[in-house]
């Protein structure tokens, strides 16, 4: 039972999505099967949460052989890294169903059920070429749903996101393939599982290219600065639900890569060159920050917000010490919720006015408390205000990157100016003054809407006033990393 | 009489056929000139069952032989029906299967 | 002592009550209810705080009172509780901001009546009480954080509070964006402290013993940091510029947030780490320069301002000057006695105003107003009260609490900020009873029609007359044959004053009759007549603009900043770096088509290619076979 | 000496009828200046000694293939304003010379490192009987095989010239547009 | 040595094959036949053969067809025997995926199914063949059936002059592939591959410059045939010229018999000269890359722009041949695997469109495509795994095909070849993704018309189960081969030869 769970967690929603296009269900089926799927995933992820002991390294392992003239394996695993973003889509899901609810046309469910299977996947195969499977397979529902369901230049946007997306990926394979090979070269037999790669040691001017080869492929995804172009206009073309997903969950599939495989495979290079980093995403940072601010459409705002706090995840990471790297994982957490959230909305109020242009909008809150109370808490806990999670993450980034060195800190620290430049301004041409054209009739949030955004609240609040709740959960596996990092290099 | 004579005038054969084959629009001449090709092999071919005294080459010399023979049943097949089609053996003027510009 | 928690809880608590049931149904109009939870909810804080206080009085000086709600994080060695911490200087601050803050609320149940956003406005006010009393209650640094930016936070949602006015939301976003440059130095400053003692723990208490532990330029890295954030939350220059605009939120609010409590969080803090700036003496030099420079600033402009609210709060501004002259030059005593006294007379002040505003339908124009004497009785008295007790007339409360500050700046030889400090007593008196004179004596020039007034709006005004006429006498100094209960009572680590007291009684005498000098004035001036004095003069447009301060704000960095925006937005991201991309992907493409024109569809050319190919294959057999 | 007399003329028809093949503006007398050639690489074949092949070359290379084009030209009547004008023939005869070189150069270079030389005959050489022998023993899978070639080539050629009524059946679908006839 | 029965069991796919094309070739001057009983007949003796062939596969020990008589001409191996099931396939699926577009088209008839198992019998010979002429005759064979098929549609312009150009453009490059073995039975004195090789082996590369150069000359005809650039101008044209089964008969079959004995050749023939051809074939390869994805990013019809990637294709297979110049052990294994991988997603690619044209749909170019999938929905999904297979989109068999290779030229360090190929790879996404967002991202712009589901339908489903079990296979689930099954044959063929 325990070795398929994650099987299960994963191919749930695919196989949903077959029997029902087998079936050729109505949209109402559909849904009801989605729902179930989801819901029933969100339970196995729970119980597996409950299983999981989080001083216990990589758990519930599954390794199958799959290709073994090469070495390829169907090999599975959780760790508190990964268990962290299963719990985060396996929670959105069924939420961003009920977003969905009247939805009839059936390619977004299955798109949607497709989406979820190739995310778990993505985050708990072990092995490269599988991890590259699933990268791959979940970009494909969303590059269908951008181009079929979106708005605006939708298909122009859709192939950026898909040409930008693969470009990364095209140069991941390659190191790949060049990390199977000199790990046949050197043990004389094939393998991909990034464990056994990761005993692996090259000279840094080869390290540095197959380092590089990945770190295109996740810096593209997350994206740092220079690989942006695709990250606006996607957004901004994009069906609520599959930006929901790009922001809350795809972003952090690039971080994720680089702990995941960054900090195993080549964590000598990514220590040395971290300072280059550093100083890319912390371009991103105020860069993205900056020009969130004269965004004329919501959407846009939040795409570079999104990129800008990303950048800030992505600091955490490379200043590679305990405080930081708590406030990455902790603000992959909040920021999933708060950009799931806001997301959220801004689909909730293109429904109502048909427009996400900030210069429509205008005098909301007088006419729906509710939602503007929402709205301001998610773009609060966005902007890091204490009392959301988005504070205790962002603190303990600035604590590591004060630890890291003084400038970067102050550097990094900027990021609390800057976010509530951009939030507060938007919040207040879009929810207050006078009510314009386009939020004549603003309708407040029906039941179901509570329903769906409660959950997000409720969790940020709690991991804003308690983070001691979770912190437990995910620190031990921080430290064990750290060490290890530490004493594969000979001290960071 | 050395072989290396008819070695050179193989080469040089060949060479003119495959000249005619790109440089000439008759379709009828472009034919004639990969028969040339062809045979410039039989020569070779037959110098060399010369050369050693095996009757091989001359077999081989003998298949291509029979080879140019189908071919040329195609090939005239084939001008027929161009001719036909366009009153016209000039190459140049098949050339509708091309996208003239291409795009994006 | 489980108690100090329920200070901050109930607060908060009844804030998620209020908040609640006004979402459940936003327009069903339930002032009762709201009202009763409202007032109760800082009422039933205070009481707490009282007993509190209480006990802290029955013990010795050094007794402080602790209770850990649960650990709030712990991470590596940031380990963090959510713990709060009762000793006398929290003691002070707890007295007046429950007690005034009490009265404020019941104020404001009878100012906001008829009021859509009643209950939305308790759950706010509320909201603020519980922020504020987590900030004076933390007994660490980032628990102190996070209730100075929920301070911030609600001063923005009740600064906005009336958000269909555009000009409204954007003082609320003014006043948080720029709390939030002081915050940002806040946090800064916190880190690099946290940092410099990791491991060491984390609390006051903790900081406070291995102070010693961190090297002097640290120290005054992290010294000048903290104090950004005090410059943010008081409205010191050069981050004063949000508090005037901040009155655009209801009156009670200016008189809560903008008077008493919030903007003298930088004083309590300064107060708070007090261990640090008494290392540091450069810094504290530098503060009182602030401080000074600021009550000037506030003071002058405040002279020529025509809205009621809005010379108050220069008024505040030019006070909290005061306050970071003494913190500033080491008498922190001094300067939460000033604070302290300063909380009732201004809050006095701003409900006083609110009660005119409020009779007189919302016209904030002094010039349009005029001899309201005998129409609102009960609001000219407390005014009056508190006008004398501001402008340092003694025996009220003002008089005592500057006499301190500006005897201090004498004492520590810091003379200019003295002359200053003393120039901006003598503008006080002038601007204030300008204010009382023309609103109340000066003859108007039209009759108006008063709006009754709801008790609930006139007994706080009487209980903090009274206290503003009495507060001060718990700090009669020596000089003037007192103790100085106050100072005693605080135990804050003030650096000693060398100073006769005959120089002290002249100082006080030059005070109150520079004040005196400034009340004549502004009598012969405008007691018997209700308009602007002056001639337009270049000069006093610059100081009615306010300096233009906000303009050259606006001017060099707000546009400077929405131009970048702009220009990364369309020229970097959309030409450069879509372009660097759009060109590799035109040029390959062009390649293709130039390639693809190749493909002419005639068969001659394609049998060209094939000779090409042959071509290069046997030179390159050619080669590599040694040449021909 | 005398070979090698015959060898040269032999030569110089071949060469001079395979250039006036590719260089001729008509067909027919481009064909003819192959036939010509043709007849000489036959002597070229009777002077190698090789007299089955030289029978083999004049009866099915002159005689059906070259023949049968010429008819086939003639039947189609390939008169003057047929012919295609062909004005930059010649450089693109120039060119393609130029790019045969090396190729050519490379075949004489390989062939001269076998350094052979001509030995007398044995007794029979080039006689049908060897021929067959050979033929029938051990390339009899090939020449099968040619067989099969010459029958698939006869069928394809018959498809491709024969008249046939098109549109046998009604729901006729072309592939593509009819495009114009000329451009 | 085989015992004669035993050869006649050898020879007897062959042989069925020819009895079946002259059974078409007789069958087609009798009126009474219809078309779809010649595609009946077609597919019975090409079924019985098949059949043969899979159970002769594996079960037969290398061996030479009439040793004592012919000597080594025809080899049987199972190499060879691989070949033939996936050639003798190819022509079975060519020949029912286009059922309905037979119908549809009044041009065919009788001879047309003939000309088709003849060139099956070429690509057979092809594949058998252990001598140079012999499989220069059934070289010809092959090419001259499929140029009379490419004419087919006689009163189509475009189809004659697509013949035309592969007719005059082949038979030139013909003359080399000749040119190159008259040079080697030169100095060889024989033609048969064992003799080759034992001359190679036995002689230094002075002696062996004849061998050399007329190997080099075979690789160009050899190069032609794949369509490696620039020796590429056909492609597309005669792709887009000729009727959609003889496309996909040439895109997917014909490629692959090619293949059979390059990699004959290259393996046994040329063994010790490989590294001769490093260089040559490395600049072809990446000129081949580069050209193949120009032309394909550039067209705006499908037909074409599958000509133009199959010669990408063809470009990654050129990869693989120069590993196995630079040493890779596991490179030709990559090779056949990546035809197989090709053979299926062309096939399945062709196999929709000739589909679709059957219905009279011109749905020939991008724009045609809009709103595909409103309209067949499933024909849509499975035109998208066909071009995500084609694409390398893991979890289809192209992406393992692209991954043998691309890992056999790292393994050899053809670090700029596989950078170039993982290069064209992504542009390729590109133009098979656009294919895709038309049928996906916008609305239909013609009324919709009906398409009857049929038997061609079923086997385009086939087609896409293949290629997505291909690519999974199945660890988790017994009793279905795992991904592993097709490396595995391929492997087990290749050391068949050695």
């Amino acid at each position: 039972m325990e070795s398929l769970l994650l099987s299960a967690i994963i191919f749930i929603p695919f196989f949903t999505a077959l029997i029902a296009s087998i079936l050729r269900l109505s949209y109402t089926k559909l849904r009801s099967f989605s729902i179930a799927s989801s819901l029933i995933v969100f339970g196995l992820v729970l119980f597996l949460a409950m299983q999981y002991d989080p001083h216990g390294g990589m758990q519930f392992v599954r390794t199958v052989d799959w290709i073994k003239n090469y070495g390829i394996s169907y090999h599975l695993g959780v760790d508190t890294l990964s268990l962290v973003l299963l719990l985060l889509v396996s929670l959105l899901m069924p939420l961003l169903y009920l977003y969905m609810w009247h939805e009839n046309r059936k390619g977004y469910w299955y798109n949607m059920l497709l989406l979820q299977s190739g995310i778990t996947g993505t985050i708990l195969s072990l092995d490269l070429i599988l991890f590259y499977l699933f990268w791959e397979m979940m970009l494909l529902p969303i590059y269908i749903m951008i181009g079929r369901y979106g708005n605006g230049k939708r298909q122009y946007n859709a192939n950026k996101l898909l040409l930008m997306t693969m470009l990364g990926s095209m140069s991941m394979l390659f190191s790949i393939l060049y990390l199977g090979y000199t790990h046949f070269e050197v043990n004389g037999f094939w393998t991909y599982s990034f464990e056994d790669l990761s005993v692996l040691t090259f000279t840094p001017s080869i390290a540095i290219w197959v380092a590089s080869g990945f770190l295109l492929a996740f810096a593209i995804k997350i994206p740092l600065f220079g690989f942006h172009t695709w990250m606006a206009p996607a957004y901004g073309s994009s069906p609520t639900p599959a930006v929901v997903i790009l922001s809350a969950i795809m972003a952090k599939l690039g971080i994720y890569g680089i702990w995941r495989f960054g900090y195993t495979l080549f964590e000598e290079i990514l220590v040395r060159y971290s300072y280059h980093i550093i100083i890319l995403a912390l371009i991103g940072l105020v860069y993205y920050a900056i020009v969130a601010i004269t965004q004329s459409s919501l959407r846009r705002m939040f795409a570079y917000a999104s990129g800008s706090h990303l950048s800030l995840i992505t600091l955490g990471l490379f200043f590679a010490n305990i405080y930081s790297w708590g406030g990455s994982l902790y603000f992959i957490i909040t920021h999933a919720l708060a950009s799931a959230g806001i997301f959220l909305m801004i689909g909730l109020l293109y429904k109502r006015t048909n427009t996400i242009r900030i210069k429509d909008l205008g005098g909301i809150a007088s006419q729906a408390p509710l939602f503007a109370v929402f709205f301001t808490f998610f773009a609060l806990s966005i902007a890091g205000v204490p009392g959301t999670g988005g504070f205790v993450a962002e603190l303990l980034i600035i604590i590591g990157a004060f630890k890291y060195d003084l400038w970067i800190g102050i550097a990094t620290a900027s990021t609390m100016l800057l976010a509530m430049l951009y939030t507060f301004w938007m919040l207040q041409r879009t929810l207050f003054g006078a009510v314009g054209l386009a939020t004549q009739g603003f309708k407040d949030l029906s039941k179901k809407e509570i329903v769906m955004l409660l959950p997000l609240t409720i969790l940020l609040l709690i991991t804003g006033i308690a983070p001691s709740l979770f912190i437990p959960f995910i620190e031990p596996w921080i430290t064990i990393t750290l060490e290890t990092i530490s004493q594969n290099i000979g001290g960071l | 009489m050395i072989p290396e004579q008819f070695f050179i005038l193989a080469t040089l054969l060949f060479s003119i056929g495959l000249v005619g084959v790109v440089s000439r629009r008759n379709l009828f001449i472009v034919y004639l000139s990969i028969e040339l090709m062809l045979s410039s092999v039989n020569l070779l071919l037959v110098t060399f069952s010369r050369l050693d005294q095996s009757m091989n080459g001359t077999v081989m010399a003998l298949l291509l032989i029979a080879i140019i023979a189908a071919e040329a049943a195609i090939f005239l097949a084939v001008i027929i029906q161009l001719y036909r089609s366009k009153r016209s053996l000039d190459s140049d003027k098949f050339s509708q299967l091309t996208q003239n510009k291409g795009q994006l | 002592m489980i108690l100090l928690s329920f200070i901050v809880l109930i607060p908060f608590l009844s804030a998620l009550i209020l908040g609640v049931i006004y979402l459940y149904d936003p327009n069903k109009p339930r002032e009762k209810l709201y009202a009763t939870i409202g007032v109760t909810a800082p009422a039933i804080s205070a009481t707490i705080a009282l007993v509190i206080e209480a006990k802290l009085l029955s013990m010795d000086a050094s007794t402080v009172f602790h209770y850990t709600l649960f650990e709030w994080i712990h991470i590596g060695k940031f380990q963090i509780e959510l713990a709060f911490m009762a000793d006398r200087l929290t003691a002070v601050m707890l007295f007046f901001i429950t007690f005034i803050g009490t009265l404020i609320h019941l104020y404001a149940s009878g100012y906001m009546k008829g009021d859509s956003g009643y209950g939305k406005f308790f759950s706010y006010f509320n909201l603020f009480m519980g922020s504020m009393l987590l900030l004076v209650l933390a007994d660490n640094p980032i628990i102190m954080f996070i209730g100075w930016e929920l301070v911030g936070l609600s001063s923005y949602l009740l600064i906005s509070f009336y958000h269909q006015e555009y000009a409204n939301v954007t003082a609320g976003n003014k006043a948080f964006i720029l709390n939030r440059i002081g915050d940002f130095g806040f946090i800064i400053g916190l880190v690099v402290l946290f940092i410099s003692l990791e491991g060491y723990g984390y609390t006051f208490e903790a900081i406070e013993a291995n102070i010693g532990l961190i090297d002097h330029p640290t120290l005054t890295i992290i010294a000048i940091l903290l104090f950004v954030g005090a410059m943010g939350k008081s409205a010191q220059i050069p981050l004063f510029v949000w508090l005037p605009d901040a009155m655009a939120g209801p009156t009670p609010v200016s008189a809560l947030i903008h008077a008493a409590t919030m903007v003298t969080a930088g004083v309590y803090m300064v107060a708070r780490f007090s261990f640090l700036y008494n290392d540091t003496p450069d810094i504290g030099e530098f503060i009182a320069i602030i401080g000074a420079s600021t009550a000037l600033l506030g003071a002058i402009i405040a002279s020529f301002q025509n809205d009621i609210k809005k010379i108050l709060a220069y008024s505040t501004m030019s006070q909290l000057g005061y306050m970071f002259i003494a913190v500033g030059l080491g008498a922190y005593s001094s300067g939460i006695f000033h604070v302290f006294t300063h909380a009732f007379f201004k809050a006095l002040l701003f409900m006083g105003a609110g009660a005119i505003i409020i009779a007189l339908h919302h016209e904030q124009n002094i010039y349009k107003m005029g001899s309201l004497k005998n129409k609102l009785p009960w609001v000219f008295i407390p005014m009056l009260i508190a006008t004398l007790a501001i402008s340092g007339i003694p025996p009220f409360a003002g008089f005592f609490s500057k006499d301190a500050i500006l005897i201090t700046a004498y004492s520590s030889e810091h003379y200019t900020i003295w002359a200053m400090g003393t120039i901006t007593a003598f503008l006080t008196a002038y601007y204030m009873f300008r204010l009382l004179f023309v609103v109340f004596l000066a003859p108007s020039i039209r009759d108006h029609k008063v709006e009754p007034l709801a008790n609930s709006m006139i007994v706080p005004l009487i209980i903090l007359a009274v206290g503003s006429a009495t507060a001060g006498l718990l700090g009669i100094p020596e000089a003037l044959g007192g103790s100085n209960l106050f100072a005693s009572f605080v135990a804050l680590p003030d650096k000693p004053l060398h100073i006769l007291h005959s120089t002290e009684y002249y100082l006080s005498a030059l005070n109150v009759a520079l004040a005196l000098l400034g009340t004549a004035l502004a009598y012969k001036l405008f007691v018997r007549r209700i308009h602007e004095p002056l001639n337009n003069s270049v000069w006093r447009y610059v100081v009615v603009n306010k300096f233009y301060i906000d303009e050259i704000y606006t001017f060099f960095i707000v546009k400077p900043l929405l131009l970048l925006s702009k220009f990364l937005l369309y020229f970097v991201d959309g030409k450069i770096i879509n372009n660097i991309i759009n060109l590799t992907v035109y040029s390959y493409a062009r390649m293709g088509i130039t390639f693809a024109s190749f493909q002419n569809g005639k068969v001659r050319y394609y049998a060209f290619y094939i000779l090409v190919g042959v071509s290069f294959i046997s030179t390159s057999m050619l080669i590599l076979l040694g040449g021909f | 000496m005398l070979e090698n007399s015959i060898f040269a003329i032999l030569s110089l028809f071949l060469v001079l009828g395979s250039l006036g093949m590719i260089s001729f503006k008509h067909t027919i007398f481009s064909a003819f200046s192959f036939l010509l050639a043709m007849l000489a690489l036959a002597g070229l074949f009777a002077l190698l000694e090789n007299s089955f092949l030289f029978l083999a070359q004049i009866m099915v290379s002159v005689g059906a293939v070259v023949v049968l084009g010429l008819m086939v030209v003639i039947s189609l009547g390939s008169i003057e304003k047929n012919i295609p004008d062909e004005p930059y023939k010649f450089y693109w005869i120039g060119i393609s010379t130029i790019l045969v070189i090396p190729l050519a150069l490379l075949i004489y270079k390989a062939l001269t490192s076998l350094h052979a030389h001509f030995q007398e005959t044995k007794e029979g050489y080039g006689e049908l009987k060897y021929v067959g022998e050979k033929l029938f023993a051990e390339w009899v899978l090939p020449f099968e095989a040619v067989s099969v070639l010459l029958l698939s080539a006869m069928v394809g050629a018959i498809v491709i010239a024969r008249k046939e009524e098109y549109f046998k059946k009604e729901n006729y679908f072309d592939d593509h547009k009819q495009p114009e006839d000329t451009k | 040595m085989f015992a004669l029965i035993e050869q006649f069991y050898i020879i007897l796919p062959m042989t069925i094959v020819l009895i079946g094309a002259f059974t078409l070739m007789i069958l087609s001057h009798n009126k009474s036949f219809e078309l779809k009983h010649f595609n009946l007949v077609a597919v019975l003796f090409l079924t019985i053969a098949l059949a043969i062939v899979m159970i002769q596969f594996g079960n037969i020990p290398k061996g030479y067809l009439f040793e004592d008589i012919i000597g080594k001409v025809f080899i049987v191996d199972d190499f060879a025997l691989l070949f033939d099931i996936m050639s003798i396939t190819g022509v079975i699926l060519t020949l029912l995926i286009n059922t309905d577009y037979f119908h549809s088209r009044s041009y065919f008839n009788g001879e047309y199914f003939a000309l088709l198992l003849f060139s099956l019998f070429g690509m057979i010979l092809l594949a058998h063949a252990h001598e140079l002429v012999t499989a220069f005759i059934g070289l010809e064979i092959a090419s001259l059936s499929i140029y009379a098929l490419v004419g087919y549609h006689k009163n189509n312009h475009v189809s004659s002059e697509a013949m035309m150009k592969y007719l005059v453009l082949g038979s030139m490059t013909g003359a080399f592939f000749i040119l190159g073995t008259a040079l080697i039975y030169g100095v060889v004195g024989s033609t048969t591959l064992n003799d080759i090789a034992t001359y190679t082996n036995g002689h230094n590369n002075e002696e062996s410059i004849l061998i050399i150069v007329g190997a080099t000359l075979i690789m160009v005809t050899i190069l032609f045939k794949i369509g490696a650039v620039p020796f590429h101008g056909w492609v597309i044209d005669v792709y887009e010229g000729s009727p959609f089964p003889i496309t996909m008969f040439m895109a997917s079959t014909f490629k692959i018999a090619i293949f059979a004995i390059a990699l004959r050749l290259y393996l046994i023939d040329f063994v010790s000269l490989h590294g001769q051809w490093n260089f040559i074939l490395q600049t072809i390869t990446i000129l081949t890359l580069l050209g193949g994805s120009w032309l394909a990013i550039t067209q705006s019809s499908i037909k074409r722009m599958l000509a133009g990637s199959s010669i990408v294709h063809g470009g990654y297979m050129l990869i693989a041949i120069t590993s196995v110049g630079a040493g890779s052990q596991i490179a030709v294994p990559a090779i056949m695997f990546y035809l197989i991988a090709y053979f299926l997603s062309a096939v399945g690619a062709f196999g929709i469109l000739s589909y679709i044209s059957a219905s009279g749909i011109k749905q020939l170019t991008y724009e045609d495509f809009k709103g595909f999938s409103e309209r067949r929905p499933y024909l849509a999904i499975f035109m998208s795994i066909f071009m995500l297979s084609l694409a390398g989109f893991p979890s289809t068999i192209g992406f393992l095909g692209k991954f043998y290779i691309f890992t056999a030229g790292v393994e050899s360090e053809q670090f700029l070849l596989v950078g170039l190929g993982i290069t064209t790879a992504f542009i390729s996404i590109y133009y098979y993704f656009k294919l895709i967002a038309m049928m996906y991202f916008y609305p239909k712009n013609e009324p919709q018309t009906p398409i009857r589901y049929t038997f061609s339908s079923a086997l385009i489903v086939l087609m896409a189960i293949l290629i997505i079990w291909g690519g999974i296979g199945s660890s988790l689930i017994p009793f279905i081969p795992s991904a592993d099954a097709l490396i595995d044959i391929a492997k087990g063929a290749i050391n068949s030869i050695g």
